[in-house]
């Protein structure tokens, strides 16, 4: 019996994923920026002139300085100014964006953990069980998911895990109805069966086989979700409920500037406007890079 | 020549007597008239009763002046005011019901026509004050006209300097000069009254020209708007005090903790000290400066400078950090202590901003302070209640007189007597208690002016409310134009004249 | 021998992709006369399709014609303007696709698609053009062709989508038409039926057709001539009788030699050994020359074409005798 | 299609009903719209008298029974603020919503279809890789700042529409409607184009994927071999192959659309629902709460309705099964 | 050898007596008030009786939705029949892990049948280890075996499916098979979706394979040729139902039911140049609604009466050889004579 070695397809023609991603420059732009803004908001402490959620730190005579102005004492500039409270805006930002991705991570990942386990009990039980899961989808996603995060809010007063727990009751519909319904596509294909006909029990294919397939567009839906997390966590900042004043998100500090948009001091939005906006675009940037790499089609 | 008014208070109705609502009033004084009227600056002026006295001290006749009539032809007479202050009492599914400004009152007879008499349980020298914030309706539409009928526009037969048009809930009103009126003829031929909450917003309208003049403009907006040669900017000290309501509940809170986090067993802001301390600690004319841009006057009691009831002898409380920590320590806390802030987020313009500036200016001398943001809905039950340690209120002083403070925010919370309604903190002092029942009664202006501030030295020196600015009321318009004040922070077209 | 109706010259397609540039068709020659059948035989991946939609101008970017001649009666069809391309597409020149499933558009009528096939081409009224294609469909023999103008693809059997398909691409009567494995899908019942309608409109109507497979066997039965392709190079063209029976390439032998039907049953076959080559990097000189057991040295270089007797061409260095009555293959 | 009605509405009424419960709940514990509404010197007295007059003085179970079956005469309460059927408030307001909502929805498709297709079909080339990094851009920027930029140019520098409002409007079927008025429609562009920027990014992109997806098929590399025309081939094969996707999203976002018009009413001051709704949230008015929860789920289902109606119309494989 | 072996009928791979199998939407509450049409139902299969001897290679071959892979999924126990009997090695195919593994399915498309996150070594080992084929420490060697064994290089166990051509990727499919040391092999279209070349390859490693391990093969396919190469038993199947049983030779030298000549004039043929092709008439039937009678009465040249209603018994015409076909009881007897001249 001959065995085949000389002519498999050279591995070049199908690189890792990593490879492929980084072949995508708009792709890296977003992955060295989203890596730099990662890298701010987790040694924000470290970096920050100033810890803005301290009030002893910040000083109202400061407040509205412009960007590079110094201190009343003359020992610290302010890069990018500071706020209304005389926050070094540089600082509320790295801290902002410690919160704002916290919130965007934390309310995808819980979000995502249970939408795919409930998706995936539904797409498994079938039934009555599946029926219950998607019509309390269905009404999730029928509801107008903003007033119900104000409801929310308003019901569970402000602070970053009542954000996060607002945002998972009102995503982890998406993950479920996208898990069960790629549970359900995987399912019937060809890999399934044959599983089945190697005898494995039904649990370990569900797990080991079907899901690892149903997570690359769970994951595409995840990064877009954080995005999105992060966006309606500043509008909910923006329309007064969200996380608490004295511990500004990049979203909360946009719309605390937003009374100074119209008097000229445009850096106190601004700035954070521009990071958010940084963040999310790097997000979706490498997001859809993710999209395309993890297709599952590529593999196909 | 037509106005257009961006105006930042909701209406919630355009019948006159459903709510005690601020939009509501504003838009109540162009087609209803008052039997008497109230101005910022001169205090009362005749309205619908062209003259009044007191009989005695219970007793109070009106005579009303016979050339007003209704835009329906009929004139206005008394049988219209009796029956006014009736419906104002009853008048279904009002939430925020003109009562309390009829609570002294008896009975009210129509002696003839053009004479009203009012009897009042007991003395009370503010009675036509508070009858200047009730409009008269006609009786024969309002008999059997419902709220409905008034936003329809089919009981809209008024009798003011301005004539209805329509109404559009939630966006506008829209108004014609009513030339039949009695009063002062108005310049404006039309007046459209547009809702705009956002204050951005209405600085935006008003430099897109979409509105000829906007009110409670945004402080962060004034430098901006002073600047612009398109827009001049009206500003004028207001009746609207920001106060810091400390809670004097004796039992252990947990707002109020030690450095560790372990609510303390006793309230320490039951030590006037500490009250002294933190109300020094304050640096009023920095808040004022930088957080309120200039759009505030410091605040050192209840009423600002120039009303009934000021005292000029209070007009300073010294900025003094170091003061502060000593009188701390004295009281047994030189370590100081946490303390949790509240404020509502949607009610009082800066307020959070502000009070985050208090708790830098706490935490300085040790008293470390959270401030925690919360929607009116959840603070106005709380701070009710008494759960918060420090609450904070705005206080509008509609009356432009001393006693309206001292009766809701710190006479000794009493539900019988409806006193200290908005008393949040539940202060208690029974000095300041005589002084109100005393002056409540007093018809002497003079005397009752000088019983009020003996309260405000009461008040003050035992720190019973922390006062930390008034806000100022401010306009701004086309530069063509000129916006005078007219009846505290109200806005209506009536204060809007062209420029010479 | 009549003029060629179509003369290809060196074609040359290529795809630029992330991973580099791929060759998929290299210097490959055939002409057709009119009425004629080429079989394009060859592995999967080895070019047939790209030659095919080269023809028909459908190389999308990043794919690109980069060399060559496309000679459609005097017209050379890789100069031809978009619009002048377009209106011989589906006129004079149709094709057909492998998969019966994926021809059709889902959500439009048969008789709709067919229908514009026809007004792409020509002004004729709506209900000429149904006519037309209600008989493009009998002719087709589908049963009620009437009713399934009104039908969507999905209530079709594949063999009938496939026939739908091969009516439309007949509908203009085209002068050349190019099968690109239409039958592969199907049942051999519905193969010979498509093959003897197809047979039918080359004889009568003069009709020229490249018909593009993997299996020689199929096209042993229609095609004049044989092009068979290996990794987008042409290693064998010559008559039908030629390529087979007096096979040159080895590639070509062991095509055959792997066909069961030409082993005795249960035994081995013989077969190829390893794998087509990518394209992205083949391998160096002739393409084959890591499965072929004729390999010399020389086959490190690229070998040229080389015409024997009857045009029979063959692109190796050690071509076999081509004599039938000692078969010898590459294994 | 009647049994297929017929669930969806039972599971309209159920997710009515699961609302109604869940606001009634949340509201009741946010706290109670007396200390909302009372005017700040109102006294105890006025405020037990408030609340007995409100109806909040009794037991939940007891008010939820008493909303519940007046509900079912059709009466869905007064608001507190306004003294107002809640239902005749929501109508009143969400006319404008709608317009706006509907008008984001047009400048969606208007702009997010042509140019979601140009990308798809020249996905390399300059204007193609723009138009998709650019429709990013309008998935990143919060609305309530975007707002904000265009009431700054547009407005206040350019003087070229007017920031706020809801200018002149013309009533028909006794509802009043901006976009008969070139001052309606002027008052119109900016909230509408506010409001539309997110879906005309996520029409460009779905667009965008659809055109990638359904280009190297065969039926539309096959109607390129019938030799169509370019423009047929996107028309009806590209793009009648997108539109079912394409329309299930939309559908769902109108929705969206309409909940998010929360943001874009407050800053450019349209009177619609969201900004009343905002008010009653903050202002605990129960009624119109859940009043207008109700009126938009109803809208859902019917936009839901709608949206399957369509999808039978576009897709034949839909309707065949359907009628099997 | 276990207990389970032993106890099992060991000359018989497969039986399957009157095996049935429809497939149809259970009836909605809308049907059963009768407010609609009957969900429609497929016979996939109708009335099966088949046996395949230990060690037998049986070529199962049939049109597009003739019901061979539903066969072939009864078989391999990996779907339940409407009615009828089967048994694997005695067993019920879908009772217990043992029998499991002793009938593997190796599917038309190695593509879809291999999980593309999986990678060789795990698809080769995860099945055994859980079947206790294999032990944790033993693992690699016999993962290399398995490799070895299909043709592949043990080297590559570490490549996901993509990383391999279509003819290894089946390989890595019958490897993954063949590790559950199965004694039945059900071939879906094994061959299909590849090239002659390669098809070649992968049809000299069943055949070896079936004699290293003596193997039974149930081998599917629609390419007469292949099967004739391979088989040495053909079963032609048609809607549903099986036509015609023989042993390969007897088969091809004599086939008997007229929609196997069919099949057979139409098979391709390298040696036939120029040929005349003549289309087939008819369509064929839907098996939602399969003609009465003979379901090939509606094409077949030779149609009678009897066969629009009376459905043919399978039934000896030669030893060993059987057909479902009404005219071998007419007196002009069998249509393979009147062929023959043709
Ligand atoms: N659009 C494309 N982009 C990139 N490469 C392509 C494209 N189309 C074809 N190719 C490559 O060109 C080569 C030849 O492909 P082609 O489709 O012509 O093969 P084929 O001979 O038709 O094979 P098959 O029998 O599988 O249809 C292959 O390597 C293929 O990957
Ligand atoms: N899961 C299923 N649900 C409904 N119908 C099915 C199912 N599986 C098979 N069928 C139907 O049963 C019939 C027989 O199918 P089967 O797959 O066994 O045919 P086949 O002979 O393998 O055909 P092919 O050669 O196309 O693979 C077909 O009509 C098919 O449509
Ligand atoms: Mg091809
Ligand atoms: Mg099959």
């Amino acid at each position: 019996m001959s065995v085949t070695s000389a002519t498999v397809r050279p591995v070049k023609a199908r690189a890792g994923t990593l490879r492929r991603f980084l072949r995508s420059p708009t792709a890296v732009v977003g992955l060295v920026l989203l890596t730099l803004l990662i890298f701010g908001a987790l040694f924000a402490p470290q970096i920050a002139p100033q810890n803005p959620f301290d009030l002893r730190a910040i000083d109202v005579m400061d407040a509205r300085l412009e960007p590079g102005s110094k201190n009343l004492a003359g020992d610290l500039t302010y890069w990018l100014g500071t706020d209304g409270q005389g926050r070094d805006l540089l600082s509320a930002i790295l801290y902002g964006l410690r919160t704002s991705l916290t919130v965007g991570v934390g309310s995808a990942v819980i979000a995502g953990v249970l939408g795919t386990v409930l998706g995936l009990i539904a797409a498994w039980s079938g039934g009555f069980l599946d029926a219950l899961i998607m019509r309390v989808v269905d009404l999730l996603m029928s509801l107008p998911s903003i007033l119900i995060a104000l409801l929310l809010l308003a019901l569970l007063g402000k602070g970053v895990g009542n954000v996060i727990l607002t945002l998972v009751l009102l995503e982890w519909a998406y993950y479920a109805r996208t898990a069960r319904g790629q549970a359900l596509v995987e399912g019937k294909r060809d890999y399934v069966e044959a599983a089945r006909g190697l005898g494995l029990p039904i649990r370990r294919i569900l797990l080991r086989h079907i899901l690892p397939n149903c997570l690359p567009p769970l994951l595409v839906i995840a990064a877009l979700q954080v995005a999105r997390a992060i966006t309606l966590e500043a509008t909910l900042s923006f329309l007064g409920l969200g996380v608490p004043v004295t511990q500004p998100s990049l979203g909360l500090l946009v719309a605390n500037g937003f009374q100074f948009m119209l008097s000229g001091e445009y850096w106190i939005s601004f700035f954070p406007g521009l990071t958010l906006l940084l963040a999310i675009v790097a997000i979706n940037l490498v997001a859809d890079r993710l999209r395309e790499v993890l297709d599952p089609r590529s593999l196909r | 020549e037509d106005l257009t008014i961006g105006f930042a208070d909701p209406v919630s109705s355009i019948d006159p007597q459903l709510n005690n609502h601020a939009g509501d009033h504003s838009v109540s004084q162009h087609f209803w008239p008052t039997i008497v009227g109230q101005r910022t600056e001169g205090g009362l002026i005749p309205g619908l009763a062209a003259e009044w006295k007191n009989t005695d001290p219970t007793t109070w006749e009106f005579k009303l002046r016979d050339n007003a009539v209704w835009t329906d032809g009929t004139p206005v007479t008394a049988d219209d005011v009796a029956f006014s202050y009736q419906r104002a009492l009853d008048v279904p599914g009002s939430v925020a019901s003109f009562k309390s400004f009829l609570r002294t009152v008896d009975k009210v007879e129509v002696k003839d026509p053009h004479t009203v008499v009012i009897t009042t349980k007991a003395p009370d020298p503010i009675l036509p004050i508070n009858l200047s914030s009730i409009y008269i309706v006609s009786k024969h539409v309002g008999e059997t006209a419902t709220t409905d009928d008034y936003n329809s526009g089919k009981a809209m037969v008024t009798s003011g300097p301005y004539a209805f048009v329509s109404y559009t809930p939630g966006d506008r009103i829209e108004m014609k000069r009513d030339d039949n009126y009695w009063g002062d003829k108005q310049v404006w031929d039309k007046v459209s009254y547009r809702y705009i909450a956002n204050p951005a917003a209405r600085t935006a309208a008003l430099l897109s020209g979409d509105v000829d003049v906007i009110d409670k403009v945004s402080v962060s907006d004034i430098k901006t708007l002073e600047d612009n040669n398109k827009v001049k900017v009206w500003s004028y000290p207001g009746l609207r005090v920001l106060i810091l309501q400390p809670s004097f509940n004796p039992e252990p809170n947990k707002f109020i903790t030690d450095n560790a986090g372990k609510p303390l067993d006793k309230n320490p802001l039951l030590d006037v000290k500490v009250r002294q301390a933190l109300n020094m600690a304050i640096n009023r004319e920095a808040v004022v400066d930088r957080v309120m841009r200039g759009g505030a006057t410091v605040a050192t009691q209840w009423m600002p400078a120039d009303t009934f009831g000021y005292d000029p002898d209070h007009a300073e409380i010294a900025f003094d950090p170091d003061g502060a920590k000593k009188l701390l320590s004295d009281a047994g806390y030189p370590e100081g202590f946490k303390l949790t802030m509240h404020v509502p987020g949607d009610r009082y313009p800066l307020a959070p901003e502000t009070a985050q500036a208090i708790a830098q200016f706490w935490s300085r001398i040790g008293v470390q302070t959270q401030v925690e943001v919360v929607p009116f809905s959840v603070y106005s039950g709380a701070a009710n209640k008494n759960e918060y340690a420090m609450s904070m209120i705005g206080w509008g002083n509609g009356t432009a007189e001393g006693t309206y403070a001292m009766t809701s925010i710190l006479a000794t919370n009493d539900k019988e007597k409806g006193l200290g309604a908005s008393n949040w903190g539940r202060y208690s002092n029974p000095k300041l208690d005589e002084a109100l029942a005393a002056a409540s009664s007093e018809f002497d202006d003079a005397k009752r002016e000088a019983i009020i501030k003996d309260a405000v030295k009461v008040v003050m020196d035992d720190v019973g409310i922390i006062p930390l600015f008034h806000y100022k009321n401010i306009w701004a318009s086309r530069p063509d134009l000129k916006v005078v004040p007219y009846n505290s922070d109200r806005t209506e077209a009536m204060q809007v004249s062209k420029a010479e | 021998m009549t003029a060629p109706l179509l003369k290809v010259e060196n074609l040359h397609t290529r795809f630029r992709s992330e991973d580099g540039t791929l060759d998929a068709v290299r210097d490959v020659s055939f002409s057709l006369a009119p009425g004629e059948t080429l079989g394009l035989v060859g592995e999967s991946g080895s070019g047939k399709s790209v030659t095919g939609f080269s023809i028909m101008g459908l190389i999308d970017p990043p794919g690109e014609i980069a060399g060559g001649r496309i000679m459609f009666r005097d017209r050379d069809l890789t100069q031809l303007p978009a619009e002048e391309m377009r209106r011989l597409r589906g006129n004079r020149i149709a094709m057909v696709f492998q998969d019966p499933m994926m021809t059709l558009n889902p959500v439009l009528m048969v008789g709709t698609q067919m229908i514009e096939a026809i007004q792409a081409h020509e002004r004729v009224g709506k209900a000429a053009a149904r006519a037309r294609a209600r008989d493009a469909l009998g002719a087709m023999g589908i049963p009620s062709p009437e009713a399934r103008l009104d039908a969507y693809p999905h209530q079709m059997s594949g063999g009938m989508r496939q026939r739908v398909a091969i009516a439309t691409a007949l509908l203009n009567h085209p002068d050349l038409i190019i099968a690109d494995e239409p039958t592969t899908a199907l049942d051999v019942s519905i193969q010979a039926q498509i093959l003897a309608e197809v047979q039918e409109l080359t004889r009568k109507r003069g009709m020229a057709l490249i018909w593009i497979t993997h299996d020689l066997s199929v096209i042993a039965g229609i095609a004049d001539s044989i092009a068979v392709m290996y990794a987008g190079r042409i290693v064998e063209q010559g008559d039908v009788d030629a390529v087979l029976d007096r096979t040159r390439h080895p590639y070509t032998a062991g095509l055959i030699g792997s066909l069961p039907g030409s082993a005795a049953p249960g035994s081995m076959l013989t077969q190829i050994q390893g794998t087509t080559p990518s394209l992205l990097n083949p391998p160096q000189g002739c393409a084959f020359h890591p499965r072929c057991a004729r390999m010399t040295p020389e086959c490190l270089r690229q070998p040229a074409p080389e015409a024997g007797a009857d045009h029979h061409m063959v692109r190796c260095f050690n071509p076999l005798t081509g004599d039938p009555s000692q078969p010898e293959t590459a294994a | 299609m009647i049994l297929w009605l017929i669930r969806r509405i039972a599971q309209a009424v159920l997710v009515v009903f699961a609302m109604s419960v869940v606001v009634f709940m949340g509201m009741h514990m946010i706290g109670s719209p007396a200390d909302m509404l009372l005017a700040p010197d109102a006294t105890q007295a006025d405020r037990a008298q408030l609340i007995a007059e409100l109806g909040l003085d009794r037991p939940l179970l007891e008010q939820y029974w008493r909303f519940l079956v007046s509900a079912l005469h059709g009466d869905l309460g007064r608001s507190f603020v306004y003294n107002v059927p809640a239902v005749t408030l929501i109508l009143q307001r969400l006319p404008a919503t709608l317009e706006l909502a509907f008008s984001a929805l047009f400048l969606a498709i208007l702009f997010g279809v042509p140019l979601g297709l140009y990308a798809g079909l020249r996905p390399d080339s300059w204007l193609g890789r723009g138009i998709t990094t650019g429709s990013i851009l309008g998935f990143s920027l919060p609305s309530f700042w975007v707002g904000l930029l265009l009431i700054m140019t547009f407005s206040v520098s350019l003087h070229w529409l007017p920031a706020s409002g809801r200018g002149e409007t013309v009533r028909v079927f006794g509802v009043n409607w901006s976009f008969l008025t070139l001052d309606g429609l002027r008052h119109m562009i900016l909230p509408a184009i506010n409001l539309a920027l997110f879906k005309i990014s996520l029409v460009i992109r779905l667009t965008r994927a659809g055109v990638r997806e359904v280009m190297p098929l065969d039926y539309v590399r096959f109607a390129r071999a019938k030799g169509l025309r370019p423009g047929r081939i996107v028309v009806m094969h590209i793009l009648r192959n997108i539109m079912i996707p394409l329309v299930t999203v939309l559908g769902i976002e109108l929705g969206s659309t309409i909940a998010f018009a929360v943001v874009t009413e407050s800053i450019f001051s349209w009177p619609g629902a969201g900004k009343l709704i905002l008010d009653s949230i903050n202002a605990l008015d129960r009624p119109v709460v859940v009043a207008y929860l109700l009126v938009v789920v109803t809208l859902f289902v019917l936009i839901n309705l709608v949206v399957d109606i369509l999808y039978r119309f576009l897709d034949p494989r839909v309707r065949v099964e359907a009628a099997a | 050898m276990t207990a389970f072996d032993r106890e099992q009928d060991d000359t018989v791979a497969l039986r399957m007596t009157g095996v049935t199998r429809t497939f149809g939407a259970k009836p909605g509450l809308m049907q059963k008030l009768r407010l609609a049409p009957p969900q429609p139902v497929v016979h996939a299969l109708d009335g099966i009786d088949l046996t395949i001897e230990r060690g037998g290679f049986v070529g199962l071959v049939g049109e597009s939705g003739s019901g061979k892979s539903t066969l072939g999924r009864i078989a391999a126990g990996l779907l339940r029949a409407t009615a009828g009997k089967v048994s694997v090695f005695g067993h019920d195919p879908m009772a217990g892990r043992e029998i499991h593994r002793q009938v593997q399915l190796i599917f038309q498309d190695p593509q879809a049948s291999l999980n593309p996150r999986i990678r060789v070594d795990r698809a080769l080992s995860e099945a055994p280890l859980f079947h206790g084929l294999t032990k944790p420490s033993e693992v690699d060697a016999y993962v290399a075996a398995q490799m070895t064994r299909a043709g592949l290089d043990p080297a590559f166990r570490f490549r996901f499916p993509h990383q391999f051509s279509g003819g290894q990727r089946q390989r890595v499919s019958i490897a993954r098979a063949l590790a559950m040391q199965p004694r039945f092999l059900v071939c879906d279209e094994s061959v299909a979706s590849l090239d002659v070349s390669i098809q070649a390859q992968i049809l000299n490693l069943f055949m070896s394979l079936r004699r290293e391990l003596d193997l039974t093969y149930l081998f599917i396919s629609h390419d007469l040729r292949v099967v004739q190469h391979v088989a040495d038993r053909v079963v032609i199947m048609y809607l549903g139902r099986i036509v015609e049983d023989a042993p390969a030779a007897e088969f091809f030298a004599n086939p008997n039911h007229p929609y196997t000549i069919g099949l057979l004039a139409e098979i391709p043929d390298l040696r036939q140049r120029r040929k005349v092709f003549v289309p087939v008439k008819g369509e064929i039937p839907s098996p939602i609604a399969p003609p009465p009678g003979c379901h090939y009465h509606t094409r077949c040249p030779f149609a009678f009466d009897r066969c629009r209603v009376e459905r043919p018994a399978l039934k000896l015409v030669a030893p060993q050889h059987l057909s479902a076909c009404h005219l071998n009881d007419t007196l002009g007897g069998n249509p393979t004579a009147r062929n023959k001249g043709a």
